[in-house]
C-alpha cells in the first residue's frame, strides 16, 4: 500500500484549503465521537483522528476510518469549535484517492450482524464507486 | 424674444429627454424664448448658430469627449450670458467621466478589442477624442444642474431661473447650484427608527431580502445618500434601489467620494471591530472591489481622486 | 540621494505622539524627513487630510496609532483609521499612486525603538518609490 | 522659541526658525529666549501679547506634556484665552532626535508652520463645570447590586436599588451552599439583604424597572416603573392566611418549577420586603385573601405607577440567566423527564427547597442513587456561546460533592471537557470532590433520554481516555447550562452601555477600566459584564462603588471645550456621527445631530465620519487639519 506522509503543517494547509477549518483549533472535547453513529466501527475514532491530523501522525494507506465514516456529518454539526471532523476526513478520502491509495473495498469491511444498515448501505456505494 | 441653444456634448440622451418632458413648463418657457440650436427639438443649423454674435442661455449637456464637444463648448460659452450645466456629465463629467483615468487612445484601443473592427479614428472620419471632462472644466457657468437625468426637483428650479431671468434680466447669484444643500438623508422617506447605523457588512443587493422601510446602510447595502446633494426627491430610494451618487456633492468643490469613504469605513461593521480585528475588516472591505467606481461613479472627473491621478502621472 | 522625501506623519497624541516624545527623550536617531502632525486619535484622521497631504506635495503619508485591539484611548479609533485607511489604499492603487506612499502602524507608548524603526523604513521606501509623481521637485 | 539652553539651540538654528516663522501668514511677532519656560521668558510672552496686541499664541519648545500648562497659565495672565495658544514640541520632535543643522532647522519651521496654521483657526471657549447630584441608582438587586448599594450608603450616598423581582437576592438567593468553602448561602446573604433594608440611605424599589433614563453624567433623570404588589409592606405581618386560602396554585419560580405556589405568596421566607405579594397574571381577583387578612394590608386595585428619580451615577448589575435549554434538545431538558439544570439542583439540595433537601427525583419522588453531571451545556460551542461560563465546573464539583455527602451509597459522575478550577482552593476542592467519589469522565454526552419502561435516565456519551461509547443509566441527570446575560437591549440602549454580541456590556478597557463603560457616570457589577463567581461579583460590585463615589463625591464634573460641534444648518441626519462616538455623546433631535458637551471626550472620530462636514471638533476642524498638511507643504 501507498504511503502518503505530509508535515504537520503541510497536512494543516491542505485541510484548510479544502474545507475552510483549522484542525489544530479543536479541545479535544471528543463531541464528535460522541455523536458518531458508527464510532464502534472504527479503528480511530474522530476526535482521535483530529488529534493524529494535528501532528501528521497518520498513514493514509493504513487508515480505515475514512472508509468507515458515513459522511452523516453530524459532527460537523455538533463541532463546538468549527473543526469538522466530518470535513476534515472527507479530506483526507481525497487526498488518499488522489494519491493512489487503494479505497478499502466492500470485502475488507467488518461486517456481522451488529454493522447498522446504514453503514452496510454506504460500504456497498463506496466500494463499487 | 431672448436665444436660448441647447448644446448637447458627449451626451446619452436622458438629459434631452428630461428637457423635453418639461412640457408646459417648456411652453411657458418659450412664451420669452426662441430655441436657436436644440438638435433633437428643432430644425436649426449649427453654422447658424456660430454665425450669431451672442446668445442669452445656453444649456450645455453631456461630457466633453470629442475635440468638437471641446470646440463648441468653448467659443459657444464665450459668447453665451447665462451659460447652464444641465446634467451630471456636464456638471461633473458623469459616468463618462469615469474614462479620464485612461488616454483616449487606449480607450480606443480597447474598443478596437471589443468590436473586432480596426478603429482609426482619421480613417473612419471619426471625430477625434479628447481626454474626458465635465463642461465646467472648460467654463464656470452660472447655473449648475446636476441630474442624471436631471430631475424635477432641478428643472423646476431651472425653469424658474429661466423665467426670472427671462423677466429681470438678472440672475440671483453668480453660481447657482440647483437641488437642495443637504443631503439625501435629510428627508429620507426610510425615516429610521434607530439611532445607529451599524452597518452588518458589505452585502450586494441580490443578496439581501431589502426591507424597505430601513435605512440601506443598516442593511449592508452601500448606499451614497449621507454624501449626495439632494437633487431629488428620492425615487430610487422608494423604488428600494439605493443611491449611487449623481447629484454629486452637497458642496460645489467638496469631494464626496472621500466622504463618502470616510463614513462608510466609520459604521462599517462598528460592533465587531474587536472580535473581526484587522484581517476579518479586511476581508469585508474588500467586497468593495473598485473603489472609484463605487465612490465616483457620477463625479470622478471633478474629484481630489482624479486631481490625484494626474498628480501621481506628472501631468496636472 | 541628493532627492528627500516630503513625507508626513499623522501621530496620535496617546501612543505614537507618545512614543515619538519617547523617541526625542532617549536621544534615538531618525530621518528628518517626517513632519510629524499630532492629532487627538487616529480616528480623527479623515481621507481629505492624507489626500491633501500628497496633493500638496507629501510623497508619502505615514499614520501611527495605538494597537489593536484595546490600545485605544478613544474605544477604537484606531479601527476607524484602519477601515479608512484600507479603501484609500484600494483607491490610491487605481489612480496610479502605489499604495506604499501610505501606511498605517501600531505603535504604542514604549515603542519608541519601534518609531523609530517604522520612520526610517518608510523614509527609505519613498526613497526607492522616487518623488510622487516621477518628477524631482 | 524656546533654546532650551543647547537642547534645542544646538542642533536647530533658532534665529533662522524665527526669521522664517515671521513670513509665514497672519505672523505679527517672533522672538526667541534661552529658557522661554523660566519666569522671563513667560513674561517675554505677556509683554509681547499685550504689546502687540496678539490674538493668538504659539510656543515652540519641549513637549506640551511637560509645559503645556506653565505657558497656557502665562498666555492666560496676558489676558487671552488658553485655546487660542498652541505648543508644539520642537526639543524631542526635532532637536533630539536629529544631528544635521539644516535639515532639523527646516522641520522645526515645518513644525511650527503647522501650529500657526492651526492656530488661525483656533477660537476661545471656556470650559465647562456641572454639579452632580449626589445620589445613584443600582440596577439589579441580587448579590453585586447589594453590595454596591451598601457600599455607596456606607460613604453617605442615598441609593435608589431597582429589583425587577418581588424580592431582593438574585440567584444567589436560589443556592445552597457555595464552593469551595461550603458557606450556606442563605446564611451568608439574607444578613446583607437586611442590612441593605434597613440602611436609612437606601431606597428599594422591587417588582421595579426602569422606564426611561435621559441626561449624562451627573444628572440622569430616571423613570421607574413599579408594578403592583397587592400588599402593603408596612402592614403585612407573614402571617400566611391570605396563601392558605387563595385557590390558585402555580409553579414556584424561586424553585424553578420543582413545587408549587399560591397566587399570593412570598418568594422564600427571608425575602426583602419582608411581605407577601400578588402574583396579577395568575390571580382571579375572588378577593379571600382581602377577606382573611387580619391587617387588611392586601389590596388587589393597586394601580401600576411610575416614579421619577434624579442620580448622578447608575451602576448596573442586572446579572445573568441561564442559557435555555430548549435549545439543546438532545438533552431532553425537563424535570418530568429527570433531567435538571444546576438551579433546579441547588433547590433540590436546599433545606428549605422543594424536597427539603432530600435528593428525589423530580418525576417521581424516588431517591436518587446515581446521578450524573454534564458541564459545558451550551458553552465553550460555537453554536450555543462560544465562551466559557466560568463557574460551573466548581459548581459542578460542589454538587457531586453535596450529592455524595447526602448520599453516601450514591454514585456520582461528571462529564467534562477540562476542569477549570483556577482560583484559591478551587483545585483542591475539586479534588476533595473526586476523593468522595465523584468519578470524572473526558468526554461528551451525546443524547440524554428518558427510558420509559425502567425510568432511568440514560446518559449516552463517549469516553475519550477508555476509547470508546459509554451508556449510564442513572436517576437523574443535571445540566450545567453556560450563563448569559440578563441585560435587555432595551435597557442598555436607554443607558448607552455598549454591549457585546452576548449583551455582555462591554467595559472602556478590559483592564486598567473594568467597571466603567464608555458612557460617563455608568458603571457595571457582576454578571452583566461576564460569567462571574460570587466573589468576583462582590469585588467588582464594589470596585464599581467606589468608581461611582470618585465621582459623586467630588460633586462636580469640569470639562474639556474641546469637543465637537454641530452646525444644524448642513447636519442631514444620517446618524453616521452617533454611530461611529464611542461614548454615546450623539444624539439626533429633531432630525439633526446634538453633541452633549458633558459626555464627548474630543476624539474626533465623528468629524473624519460626517459626509457633509457638519459636525466639527473645536480647534481641531476638517479646514484646520487641512491647513495643517499645507502649511507643512508650503514651506521651501
Amino acid at each position: 500500500m501507498a504511503r502518503l506522509v505530509l508535515s504537520p503543517r503541510e497536512l494543516r494547509e491542505y485541510i484548510r484549503e479544502h474545507t475552510g477549518r483549522e484542525v489544530t483549533a479543536c479541545m479535544h472535547c471528543g463531541t464528535c465521537s460522541a455523536v458518531c453513529p458508527v464510532v464502534n466501527f472504527m479503528d480511530m475514532h474522530p476526535a482521535a483522528l483530529v488529534r493524529a491530523v494535528q501532528r501528521s501522525a497518520i498513514d493514509l494507506g493504513n487508515l480505515k476510518v475514512i472508509w468507515a465514516c458515513i459522511s452523516c456529518m453530524t459532527c460537523v454539526d455538533k463541532c463546538p469549535r468549527d473543526v469538522a471532523p466530518g470535513l476534515v476526513i472527507e479530506t483526507l478520502r481525497q487526498l488518499a484517492l488522489r494519491n493512489g491509495i487503494e479505497p478499502r473495498t466492500y470485502s475488507q469491511m467488518p461486517i456481522d450482524e451488529t454493522t447498522p444498515s446504514i453503514l452496510l448501505v454506504l460500504y456497498s456505494r463506496k466500494g463499487t464507486g | 424674444m431672448l436665444k436660448l441653444a441647447v448644446i448637447p456634448g458627449g451626451i446619452c440622451g436622458g438629459c434631452d429627454v428630461a428637457l423635453a418632458s418639461l412640457g408646459e413648463k417648456l411652453a411657458e418657457i418659450l412664451k420669452y424664448y426662441e430655441i436657436v440650436y436644440w438638435p433633437i427639438a428643432v430644425d436649426k443649423k449649427l453654422s447658424n448658430l456660430m454665425n450669431m454674435n451672442h446668445i442669452d442661455v445656453l444649456i450645455y449637456m453631456g461630457a466633453i469627449t470629442t475635440e468638437e464637444d471641446a470646440k463648441l463648448a468653448k467659443e459657444l460659452s464665450a459668447k453665451a450670458r447665462v451659460r447652464v450645466a444641465l446634467g451630471t456629465c456636464s456638471v461633473y463629467g458623469g459616468i463618462p467621466g469615469l474614462n479620464a483615468l485612461y488616454k483616449p487612445a487606449d480607450i480606443i484601443k480597447t474598443i478596437s478589442l471589443l468590436v473586432d473592427t480596426k478603429l482609426e479614428s482619421s480613417a473612419l472620419g471619426l471625430p477625434q477624442p479628447v481626454q474626458h471632462m465635465a463642461y465646467t472644466d472648460v467654463v464656470e457657468p452660472e447655473v449648475l444642474a446636476p441630474g442624471c437625468p436631471p430631475t424635477d426637483k432641478v428643472l423646476d428650479q431651472l425653469t424658474e431661473i429661466l423665467l426670472n431671468y427671462a423677466k429681470s434680466g438678472k440672475l440671483e447669484a453668480r453660481t447657482m447650484l440647483l437641488g437642495d444643500s443637504e443631503s439625501l438623508c435629510n428627508n429620507c422617506p426610510r425615516n429610521p427608527k434607530t439611532t445607529k447605523i451599524a452597518m452588518p457588512g458589505i452585502k450586494r443587493l441580490y443578496e439581501v431580502k431589502l426591507d424597505s422601510n430601513k435605512c440601506f446602510l443598516e442593511q449592508g447595502v452601500l448606499c451614497m445618500g449621507p454624501a449626495t446633494r439632494a437633487i431629488c426627491t428620492h425615487p430610487c430610494i422608494k423604488f428600494n434601489y439605493p443611491c449611487i451618487g449623481c447629484g454629486g456633492p452637497v458642496e460645489w468643490g467638496s469631494d464626496s467620494g472621500l466622504s463618502m469613504i470616510s463614513t462608510l469605513a466609520s459604521v462599517l461593521l462598528v460592533d465587531d471591530e474587536k472580535k473581526l480585528l484587522e484581517p476579518g475588516l479586511a476581508r469585508e472591505l474588500n467586497k468593495i472591489r473598485d473603489v472609484l467606481g463605487t465612490f465616483y461613479k457620477y463625479t470622478l472627473r471633478k474629484s481630489k481622486a482624479y486631481a490625484l491621478k494626474n498628480k501621481a502621472g506628472g501631468e496636472g | 540621494m541628493s532627492w528627500r522625501p516630503k513625507i508626513i506623519a499623522f501621530f496620535c497624541r496617546w501612543c505614537a505622539g507618545a512614543a515619538a516624545e519617547v523617541a526625542g527623550v532617549s536621544r534615538l536617531r531618525y530621518d528628518p524627513s517626517v513632519v510629524p502632525i499630532i492629532v487627538p486619535c487616529t480616528g480623527r484622521i479623515s481621507p481629505s487630510m492624507i489626500v491633501e497631504a500628497f496633493l500638496n506635495g507629501a510623497d508619502g503619508v505615514l499614520i501611527g496609532g495605538c494597537h489593536t485591539p484595546n490600545d485605544c484611548h478613544y474605544v477604537a479609533g484606531n479601527f476607524k483609521a484602519f477601515k479608512r485607511v484600507y479603501l484609500l489604499k484600494k483607491l490610491l492603487q487605481e489612480v496610479g499612486v502605489e499604495p506604499e506612499r501610505l501606511r498605517l502602524e501600531w505603535i504604542s507608548a514604549t515603542e519608541a525603538p519601534k518609531l523609530v524603526k517604522v520612520v526610517n523604513s518608510f523614509v527609505d521606501e519613498i526613497r526607492k518609490l522616487g518623488p510622487l509623481g516621477g518628477k524631482h521637485a | 522659541m524656546c533654546h532650551c539652553g543647547v537642547n534645542i539651540a544646538g542642533t536647530v538654528d533658532v534665529k533662522k526658525v524665527v526669521e522664517e516663522v515671521k513670513k509665514l501668514p497672519d505672523v505679527v511677532y517672533a522672538a526667541d529666549y534661552v529658557y522661554l519656560c523660566s519666569q522671563p521668558g513667560q513674561e517675554l510672552i505677556i509683554n509681547a501679547v499685550k504689546e502687540h496686541k496678539l490674538d493668538g499664541v504659539v510656543v515652540a519648545a519641549c513637549t506640551p506634556s511637560l509645559h503645556y500648562e506653565t505657558f497656557a497659565k502665562a498666555v492666560e495672565k496676558a489676558g487671552l484665552n488658553r485655546y487660542v495658544y498652541e505648543m508644539v514640541s520642537i526639543r524631542e520632535f526635532d532637536s533630539w532626535v536629529h544631528a544635521d543643522r539644516a535639515l532639523a532647522t527646516e522641520k522645526a519651521i515645518k513644525i511650527i508652520a503647522t501650529a500657526v496654521a492651526k492656530l488661525r483657526g483656533d477660537k476661545p471657549y471656556e470650559r465647562a463645570r456641572l454639579d452632580v447630584i449626589r445620589k445613584a441608582l443600582v440596577v439589579g438587586g441580587g448579590i453585586a447590586g447589594i453590595t454596591a448599594a451598601l457600599s455607596l450608603a456606607k460613604m453617605g450616598i442615598p441609593v435608589i436599588l431597582v429589583e425587577k423581582y418581588a424580592t431582593i437576592g438574585g440567584k444567589m438567593a436560589m443556592l445552597h451552599e457555595t464552593f469551595p468553602t461550603l458557606d450556606c448561602a442563605q446564611c451568608i446573604l439574607t444578613p446583607l439583604m437586611a442590612e441593605v433594608a434597613r440602611h436609612p440611605l437606601v431606597k428599594i424599589y422591587t417588582l421595579a424597572e426602569v422606564d426611561s433614563v435621559e441626561g449624562h453624567v451627573g444628572k440622569f433623570k430616571v423613570k421607574i416603573k413599579i408594578r403592583p404588589r397587592g400588599v402593603r409592606v408596612e402592614d403585612c405581618r407573614l402571617c400566611g392566611f391570605c396563601e392558605r386560602v387563595c385557590p390558585i396554585s402555580v409553579s414556584s419560580e424561586f424553585d424553578r418549577g420543582l413545587s408549587k405556589r399560591k397566587a399570593i405568596y412570598i418568594p422564600f421566607a427571608q425575602a426583602v420586603p419582608s411581605a407577601y405579594v400578588v402574583d396579577f397574571e395568575h390571580c382571579n381577583r375572588c378577593g379571600l385573601c382581602v377577606k382573611v387578612c387580619p391587617t387588611k394590608a392586601v389590596n388587589l386595585e393597586e394601580k401600576e405607577r411610575v416614579i421619577e428619580e434624579e442620580v448622578g451615577a447608575i451602576i448596573v448589575a442586572t446579572g445573568y440567566e441561564l442559557y435555555p435549554l430548549e435549545k439543546i434538545p438532545e438533552y431532553s431538558y425537563g424535570p418530568e423527564n429527570d433531567v435538571i439544570d444546576s438551579l433546579q439542583f441547588e433547590r433540590i439540595l436546599s433545606v428549605q427547597g422543594p424536597t427539603r433537601g432530600e435528593v428525589k427525583r423530580p418525576s417521581d419522588g424516588k431517591p436518587v442513587k446515581r446521578v450524573v453531571f454534564i458541564q459545558c451545556v451550551g458553552s465553550r460551542d460555537v453554536n450555543h456561546l462560544p465562551y466559557c461560563s466560568k463557574i460551573c465546573c466548581m459548581y459542578t464539583a460542589k454538587h457531586a460533592l453535596l450529592f455524595l455527602e447526602n448520599v453516601p451509597d450514591g454514585e456520582a459522575y461528571v462529564f467534562y471537557i477540562d476542569v477549570r478550577a483556577a482560583g484559591k482552593g478551587f483545585e483542591e476542592f475539586v479534588k476533595r470532590a473526586q476523593e468522595h467519589g465523584a468519578v470524572y469522565i473526558k468526554g461528551r454526552v451525546s443524547r440524554i433520554y428518558k427510558d420509559k419502561l425502567t425510568g432511568d435516565v440514560v446518559v449516552e456519551g463517549f469516553d475519550l481516555l477508555e476509547n470508546r461509547e459509554i451508556v449510564i443509566r442513572a436517576d437523574l441527570a443535571v445540566l450545567a447550562p453556560g450563563i448569559v446575560s440578563a441585560l435587555d437591549k432595551r435597557l442598555a440602549e436607554m443607558l448607552k452601555v455598549p454591549v457585546d454580541q452576548f449583551m455582555f456590556a462591554a467595559e472602556i478597557h478590559p483592564k486598567l477600566r473594568p467597571v466603567e463603560v464608555a458612557s460617563a457616570g455608568i458603571f457595571i457589577a457582576g454578571c452583566v459584564q461576564g460569567p462571574k463567581d460570587i466573589p468576583d461579583s462582590i469585588a467588582q460590585a464594589s470596585a464599581a462603588a467606589a468608581k461611582a463615589a470618585e465621582l459623586l463625591i467630588q460633586g462636580y464634573v469640569e470639562k474639556e471645550p474641546i469637543v465637537a460641534e454641530v452646525d444644524r444648518d448642513k447636519c442631514n441626519g444620517c446618524r453616521a456621527c452617533v454611530t461611529v462616538c464611542p461614548y454615546g455623546a450623539i444624539e439626533i433631535v429633531e432630525g439633526k445631530a446634538r453633541v452633549n458637551e458633558i459626555v464627548c471626550e474630543g476624539c474626533g472620530a465623528c468629524t473624519a465620519t460626517c459626509p457633509v462636514g457638519a459636525i466639527q471638533l473645536r480647534n481641531y476642524r476638517e479646514e484646520q487639519a487641512l491647513e495643517m498638511v499645507r502649511a507643512v507643504m508650503r514651506v521651501r
